[in-house]
């Protein structure tokens, strides 16, 4: 279970490759698999239960938004050193219309899934409007737990 | 001597160097002390574009017709398929959507050839073209030569409004050579 | 973990009970528990953390809405020989304003929850507005997974 | 797995930590943990996967809203004997615009977490405006199951 | 003679055939060699509506007001509760949700009986009859009949307006039989 590093928010709006996460502090854990540059590494065969949960706000204090029209997203992603590209696995999120005149808006996605894993394959997380990201660790945070051997 | 064990195209696993599988196929079972690795050619719909040691392919993406999403190439069991927005629109990869492509406004022209699945690059229309609509198609185009139609100008062109011509004929017959339009 | 079959998404917008899902190619997979006309069956008894993730998505392409307010909707329901008809397990959605000066709208929803299964009960899953799927198979997925026995 | 008590659904629009749940009918259960006025107590020690699903309703036969800007939360917190103050393990939900012209509106969320709990610990659900609460056992719900010891 | 092992009323188990639990009862253990089932009572709330060997019983469904749900059937241990929308409102599937019956526009008439949980039936109103709202529970009404208010028609009726009656009275007295209104 990691949880976001708020010290490190990506500013922007387009696809990000979230790569800052805390391991140690909080709620966030880690074991039997390793984190090196925002990529969660398998270390273990195994079928996986993966989750993210991610929230994205607003506060008008912040000044306008580039446009009231929004896709928030969230993409759970595979990599492995064997295979180039990376692979989606799970998707979630929303379309938004954030208008001027609310003073503030919320809004969070929660993914989960099963996924058979390998040594050596990484899981990251990519977000669309990182800037927009809330930074509490029980608003945007992802992890994984090993449920059987393969 | 031993083949290299290039990285490539093999794997070591229990002290050997074994063949990894060719792409478009995947790695059935991996090699024994005394057989080679097992490959399978990759299932319908599946690819694996890399010399591998995956147990399973890859599944091909969607073009989703439903996402305006055409297939401009196929893929087949060795190289991925690649999807492209149908015309009118292109990929934004902020959204992962096919986003309308931006007009361009009077006074500006649709750079040509269109590039499929980019944006419209507009730029000003030069002297002596004009465009006087909002289009992500249109280039700018030349202003009417008022003298091949025998013609006074009444009007200047300008970037967004073509030359108006007076209606009444001149007498002059219009030179030869000022046929062909300005490119 | 089975995903949607992009070749095979109903069409219209009433509730309607998806029956074609991949179990083999993909992320998807499956391992004592059998698929039939897209019922997940149990067979062996026990506690299994179920799960399913729906995407909505509507492009200006495909042409308006019969009306811009939906209501969109995941059931993940149970049903056995034993007893005639099924019971509602876990249900998740919003009712949408997809208006139609936006090109592109999108929406999921996630499930998941932690229940008894018997062999021979059923898992499946229904969603409102079924032509509005996303056929990714990152977007529509439904699945279980063993985690005690009884 | 605990599922809402239908009965008991609080009134009033300001957050509230949600004490009547049924934990023996229907598909609520429990075992190895014990519910106290609303509370999940943890009783061994080990990495649990916590979820709650939330479904908020508003049918314009209960008249109108208070206002149409609402924003829909749940927190899933954590208390203990041991620390005076809660803490929030999780929490999802959206800002929403819940026009008066339309008949009906639902959102729901949905949030999930693997966490090391301690015997002793105790787990509860907040949410905001509990009289929009869905009380069906498949709408409103969360739970817990224990997946390694520490 | 062994009691037959009907499947509707009995279950095999150790290569017994035991009974069913019956309705409105859960089967709290499952028979052995030397007893048969044991069946027990389902808690508040809970119903199972056919013999069964299920290990808990059903739990009642809410009819949850908030969803504009009223209960047309409490149910009880052996039956279900059923609901149905407030009056007013109809059972749609497509949302599962209850929504505003159609409105049967001018000319048209709700049909009646009025039935619980369903749309409006809108007939267009026969003639002799109008309706010049638009309502989910009006018929059509019947046009006035001026003669018998000694009156006559100034503007005839149609399927949306009532007929006019001329203001000023006719001296002859309206005939007695008239009196009964037409259906």
């Amino acid at each position: 279970h990691l949880t976001i590093n708020a010290a490190n928010i990506p500013t922007g709006k387009s696809i990000f490759t979230l790569s800052s996460w805390y391991h140690d502090r909080g709620w966030a854990k880690i074991s039997n698999m390793t984190l090196s540059n925002g990529k969660l590494r398998v270390n273990q065969d195994g079928f996986y239960y993966l989750y993210a949960n991610i929230c994205f706000r607003h506060h008008e204090t912040s000044g306008d938004l580039d446009s009231e029209y929004l896709q928030l997203m969230v993409y759970v992603i595979k990599t492995s050193i064997k295979i180039p590209n990376y692979q989606n696995l799970m998707k979630g999120g929303s379309t938004k219309y954030w208008s001027g005149n609310s003073e503030f808006h919320f809004y969070s996605i929660n993914v989960g899934g099963f996924f058979k894993l390998r040594a050596g394959e990484e899981i990251s997380v990519q977000v669309s409007n990182p800037s927009l990201l809330d930074p509490d660790q029980d608003a945007t945070y992802f992890g994984a737990f090993k449920v059987q051997d393969i | 001597v031993a083949p290299p064990c290039t990285q490539e195209r093999h794997y070591e696993h229990l002290g050997r160097c074994c063949s990894k599988c060719e792409p478009g196929r995947y790695l059935s079972s991996k090699c024994t002390p005394t057989s080679d690795s097992v490959c399978l050619p990759c299932g319908p719909d599946e690819y694996l574009d890399t010399w591998n040691e995956e147990d399973k392919c890859l599944l091909h993406k969607v073009c989703d017709a439903g996402k305006a999403l055409v297939a401009v190439d196929p893929g087949n069991h060795t190289a991925p398929r690649r999807c492209a927005c149908t015309a009118g629109y292109h990929w934004n990869p902020d959204c992962e959507c096919c986003r309308r492509n931006t007009e361009c406004a009077p006074g500006f022209g649709a750079e040509h050839p269109l590039r499929l699945n980019m944006d419209t690059v507009c730029t000003p229309c030069l002297l002596g073209f004009f465009s006087d609509i909002s289009s992500s198609t249109d280039t700018c185009r030349p202003w009417t030569n008022c003298s091949l139609l025998g013609r006074l100008e009444a009007q200047p062109g300008t970037n967004k409004s073509d030359v108006v011509c007076s209606s009444s004929l001149t007498l002059r017959k219009p030179p030869k050579e000022a046929q062909i339009y300005l490119p």
